[in-house]
């Protein structure tokens, strides 16, 4: 137990964190920062860069692993398999509409990939190696909770209404084409070609991700003012807890799967971590009737911050655990 | 200089929607249109503003096509039919172009 | 297609004093309106372009609210009352809806 | 609130071509005009959209003028004029405004 | 004397101020070259992000001094004072209306922080130290000056007008919360947090800063083409004057303060610096009548390179002079 | 011939190709990614800010050359020449319209400045060194080939029509200005300059170069997934083999006056490669007739990828053939 409170502090005393909490406490206080959007969206894609890259990179110096197979197919059923616990669990712990909660379902199983970046240089302090190839998991886990999420809906949603499944736009989306390009091209190019974009995408990344946490600060505090009053306690209860139970969800299929303590830690922090940008871009199209102001503030204003803070060295305490 | 009666459709609606309309317009056979995008603005749902979210979920943008108005009834419906279940405002005004030859 | 007769109310207004008149609309009970940030422009004080200042003053935006006939003369005023004193253009056309139930 | 008749004109031009269209229209005495980016649109040339060129050329924008009537004549020819060789929609239409002295 | 010109022109051939006479240079010529909004405005706040947070590291290692609070003290009774001084001065000089003079003595009160920035950037050429509390100085001569400008414009404007004084607006605009956000999170973190984001605030910092100096040659070119008419010869005389009025006014509260020589010549550089950016927006909410032509020519067209050429050396002398 | 594979085949699988097919692909397949507007835009100054500061760096160690009035001219002849055989070898081989073949013509005589700077690194990796003075060559190759084109089309053309050149607006684009501005400061801030900004414009150049290319990959996909009816197969022939002989034409040049291997190779690239920046531009204004997506799916979609991964190799083994 002392050993996650150290790790907590330590993990909350990090600029990457303290730029987040700045960013809240601005918007919470009706400060006028703001990263603006053209560049916000950019470095977005630097952070899928920079990290698809070095994964790729890390590839192919490690060579191919027998256990990617493993990896990948753990992500796939934990992206479909956690809607469904996330769907019953907060049915029952709340009196939202089907639609509403299918849609949350959905952010759950899918994943948050700036958590997964932060839990990647939490790792990097605690000089923990992970597999490079967990980003290719990371984009495996995006698409089949919004699958399932919509299936979760069906029967909530009137038929004719049309609503087709934005499939292709799911997959194909920026961020994702980003991630697995970068890695392909990092695994291509090798340590030689990691040398050549080193210093920039090494060296200045951890202050280019204060400032993408700094304005991730910034949204989830507005949307908190905005969303706040949605914020019932049950509701909070489930975004503070879901995380939690994905991870331990996840923790024993990185244990069969065989991965290291780092990789572990970054299953858990997939399966925990929520989306706030591909799924309800989709969620628009597919389920309109679903709330955004529900699920985004549940995802980006409750489940990140949560985290952030408190969530990742407790995945890094239960990868340590169980294959340290 | 003489000018010509045509129509003016307005259409605000989400980005993540949009391309189903133009998509829609195109198969109406309007000759063009142009999309302008919102900065923010405020609805039933409250306000919104563009670097407020890092998802294209809710990004509002305005939509304006100059068309004969022979074109209107079929394109109204089909704007209604993709906008009915999303956020989406359809207005049409009367406005006077120099060549009508263009719409 | 059935349309129903709205107001297109149109402002075109100063960033820094923007907050001010969305508060004024909301307490006016429109039911929502759009902004759309302005590129440049020129008016008595010359021309302005958005990449030509750092500061938002002088920054244009457009907003556009589509609204019911009877609460136009409450909005103006409201907006009137804003705008007065700053820069600020106030235009109202007619505009049909299909969905009047929005306004 | 006592309100006056104006004209709103509407061009949609290409960026390359801005300037000089403004120039026109500072010629012809209007008060002032406001320029919005588009971000995308379609057209006889097909679809276009701001992220897929380097380049200005291709790049629409929409110019709004709130004018008075008197103006309108000498306004569209000189727009006419600017935009005949090029990709260029110019509409009118009647607006009321609240401050006749502006324009 | 011939130390003046020789850090002058040591400093007039630094790139940085090279950029910003390119800037002016291409606007003059009527070139197209600009800085696209969304990325100025980045640059903006990475450099508040920079200096705020290598100040608070400073801090960290340096400790607290308790000369502090007589140079925050100092700050805000400058910020204060210069107003007033500022207005008698254009008041006797011009025959400007009341309402334009008010808002001009409103900006040479404030500060502006690029100025402050490039003459950092000087000092550390010379290999000067300074105390890294002055970006809180610079934060907190912001705002006073905007209070006695209003109380200047008074008896001139209508007071049935309306015209509220946007205080929040103020004190929390985007660009104070981040230099004070990244000051605090530099003294939090210290040494250690300095070298985690240090290949993105350090290294590449000049580099940026010409990049955004190129902007600010760019935006003062075209105001000068626009607002040049307004020029009258007393009226650029005010503004080349005032900023060394201003220094003089600030060198005895730095020496009595106990301000190192760098901390004296950035005490100064701040008093004669004039603001561009926060005063005017809240000019336009409070002050609508006072025109930006006047006050944004004057400060950003004519003070501004003033200070980055001529004035820094010179308060940098003071500085040497005073407290070296 | 096995060098030119051997060496086109380093090239192939250089991160920055890579990156460029990356973005293609993801155009191709219709995925959103994209690198926004004002970012790209911004991308591209700094490209200019790069490429210029290190050409004007180099001048200042080497001394001034010469060969750079022989080379100015060089570009000078060669942007003003090619138009007239770019213009008869596409009527010769299309049927297009007299409007459209005088506007493509202008775009070969012009250059493509990311050609040049893609050539520069792949010289820079074959440790193969090059004149800085030919980023002010680059320059001066940008324009000629616009008034030819222009000529060209003359009687095509209704004379009353309008359609004023606009001289000012091509001399003194950004691009331009930001080349030569940064070429000028480089060279007079010399060595010492280029220390204070090289970790801004040195070692993250590669980096922002792939983002660049993704970019320009994705824009040359759209292009030519909207444009790719217009390439009928002669049309297409001509894209592909006019950068050759434009290379070759300009091969002569470079050998006359003197230039290094290197000098050569860059010379031939510039030779070789088509504008899709200024030149649309101007001809938006000026020839209003010519149909962009034409000459842009020309010069984007098929002679920017052709020289990028072909032609660049090529042209450095004409370089170190002629001066090697
Ligand atoms: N009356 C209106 N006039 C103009 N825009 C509106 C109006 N109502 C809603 N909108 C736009 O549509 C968005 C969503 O509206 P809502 O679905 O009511 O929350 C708002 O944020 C506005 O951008
Ligand atoms: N007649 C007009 N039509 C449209 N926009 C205008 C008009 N007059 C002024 N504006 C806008 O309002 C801004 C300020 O105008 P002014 O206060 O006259 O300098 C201009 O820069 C334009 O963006
Ligand atoms: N009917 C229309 N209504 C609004 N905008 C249009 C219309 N037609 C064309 N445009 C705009 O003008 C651009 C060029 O049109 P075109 O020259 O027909 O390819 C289009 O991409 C649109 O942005
Ligand atoms: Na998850
Ligand atoms: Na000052
Ligand atoms: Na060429």
């Amino acid at each position: 137990m002392a050993d996650i409170f150290a790790l907590a502090s330590q993990n909350l005393l990090s600029p990457v964190v303290l730029f987040f909490v700045l960013g809240l406490a601005a918007a919470l206080a009706k400060s006028d920062l703001a990263i603006p959007e053209q560049v916000a969206k950019t470095i977005a894609l630097y952070l899928m860069f920079a990290i698809g890259f070095k994964g790729g990179a890390g590839m192919a110096s490690h060579g191919l692993d027998a256990k990617l197979v493993g990896a990948l197919l753990s992500g796939l059923i934990l992206s479909a398999a956690i809607p469904f616990v996330a769907f019953g669990y907060l049915k029952t712990l709340s009196k939202l509409p089907r639609v509403d909660v299918a849609a949350v379902a959905a952010h759950y199983g899918s994943i948050s990939i700036v958590t997964f970046v932060a839990a990647t240089e939490a790792l990097k302090t605690l000089e923990i190696s992970s597999e490079g190839y967990m980003v290719a998991v990371a984009a495996a886990m995006e698409a089949p909770a919004i699958l399932v999420g919509l299936y979760l809906a069906k029967s909530a949603v009137d038929k004719n209404a049309g609503g087709e499944v934005p499939l292709r736009e799911i997959l194909l989306n920026g961020s994702i084409v980003m991630l697995i390009g970068a890695f392909a091209i990092g695994w291509i190019t090798g340590t030689e070609g990691l040398q050549k974009v080193e210093s920039f995408i090494v060296s200045p990344f951890q202050g280019v991700l204060c400032l993408f946490l700094l304005d991730m600060g910034i949204i989830a505090g507005r949307g908190l003012r905005q969303g706040g009053k949605l914020l019932t306690p049950p509701v909070v209860f489930f975004a503070l807890t879901m995380p939690v139970i994905g991870a331990l969800i996840a923790a024993p299929f990185g244990w069969v799967t065989g991965l290291s303590a780092g990789g572990v830690a970054l299953l858990c922090t997939l399966a925990a971590s929520a989306s706030y940008i591909a799924v309800p871009a989709a969620m628009r199209v597919a389920l309109p009737e679903a709330r955004p102001s529900i699920y985004l503030t549940l995802s980006l204003g409750v489940t990140f911050p949560f985290n952030l803070t408190i969530g990742i060295p407790l995945y890094n305490m239960i990868g340590t655990w169980i294959a340290g | 200089m003489k000018t010509f009666s045509k129509k003016r459709l307005e259409i605000f609606v989400e980005e993540p929607i949009l391309r189903r309309l133009t998509d829609a317009l195109v198969d109406a056979n309007v000759t063009g249109f142009t999309i302008v995008p919102a900065l923010g603005g405020h609805g039933s749902a409250g306000p919104w503003h563009r670097e407020n979210a890092l998802s294209a979920a809710g990004h509002m943008v305005m939509l304006v096509c100059i068309l004969d108005e022979s074109l209107v009834e079929k394109v109204l419906e089909a704007a209604y039919r993709i906008v009915s279940r999303q956020i989406g405002i359809v207005t049409i005004s009367d406005v006077e172009v120099v060549r009508p030859e263009l719409f």
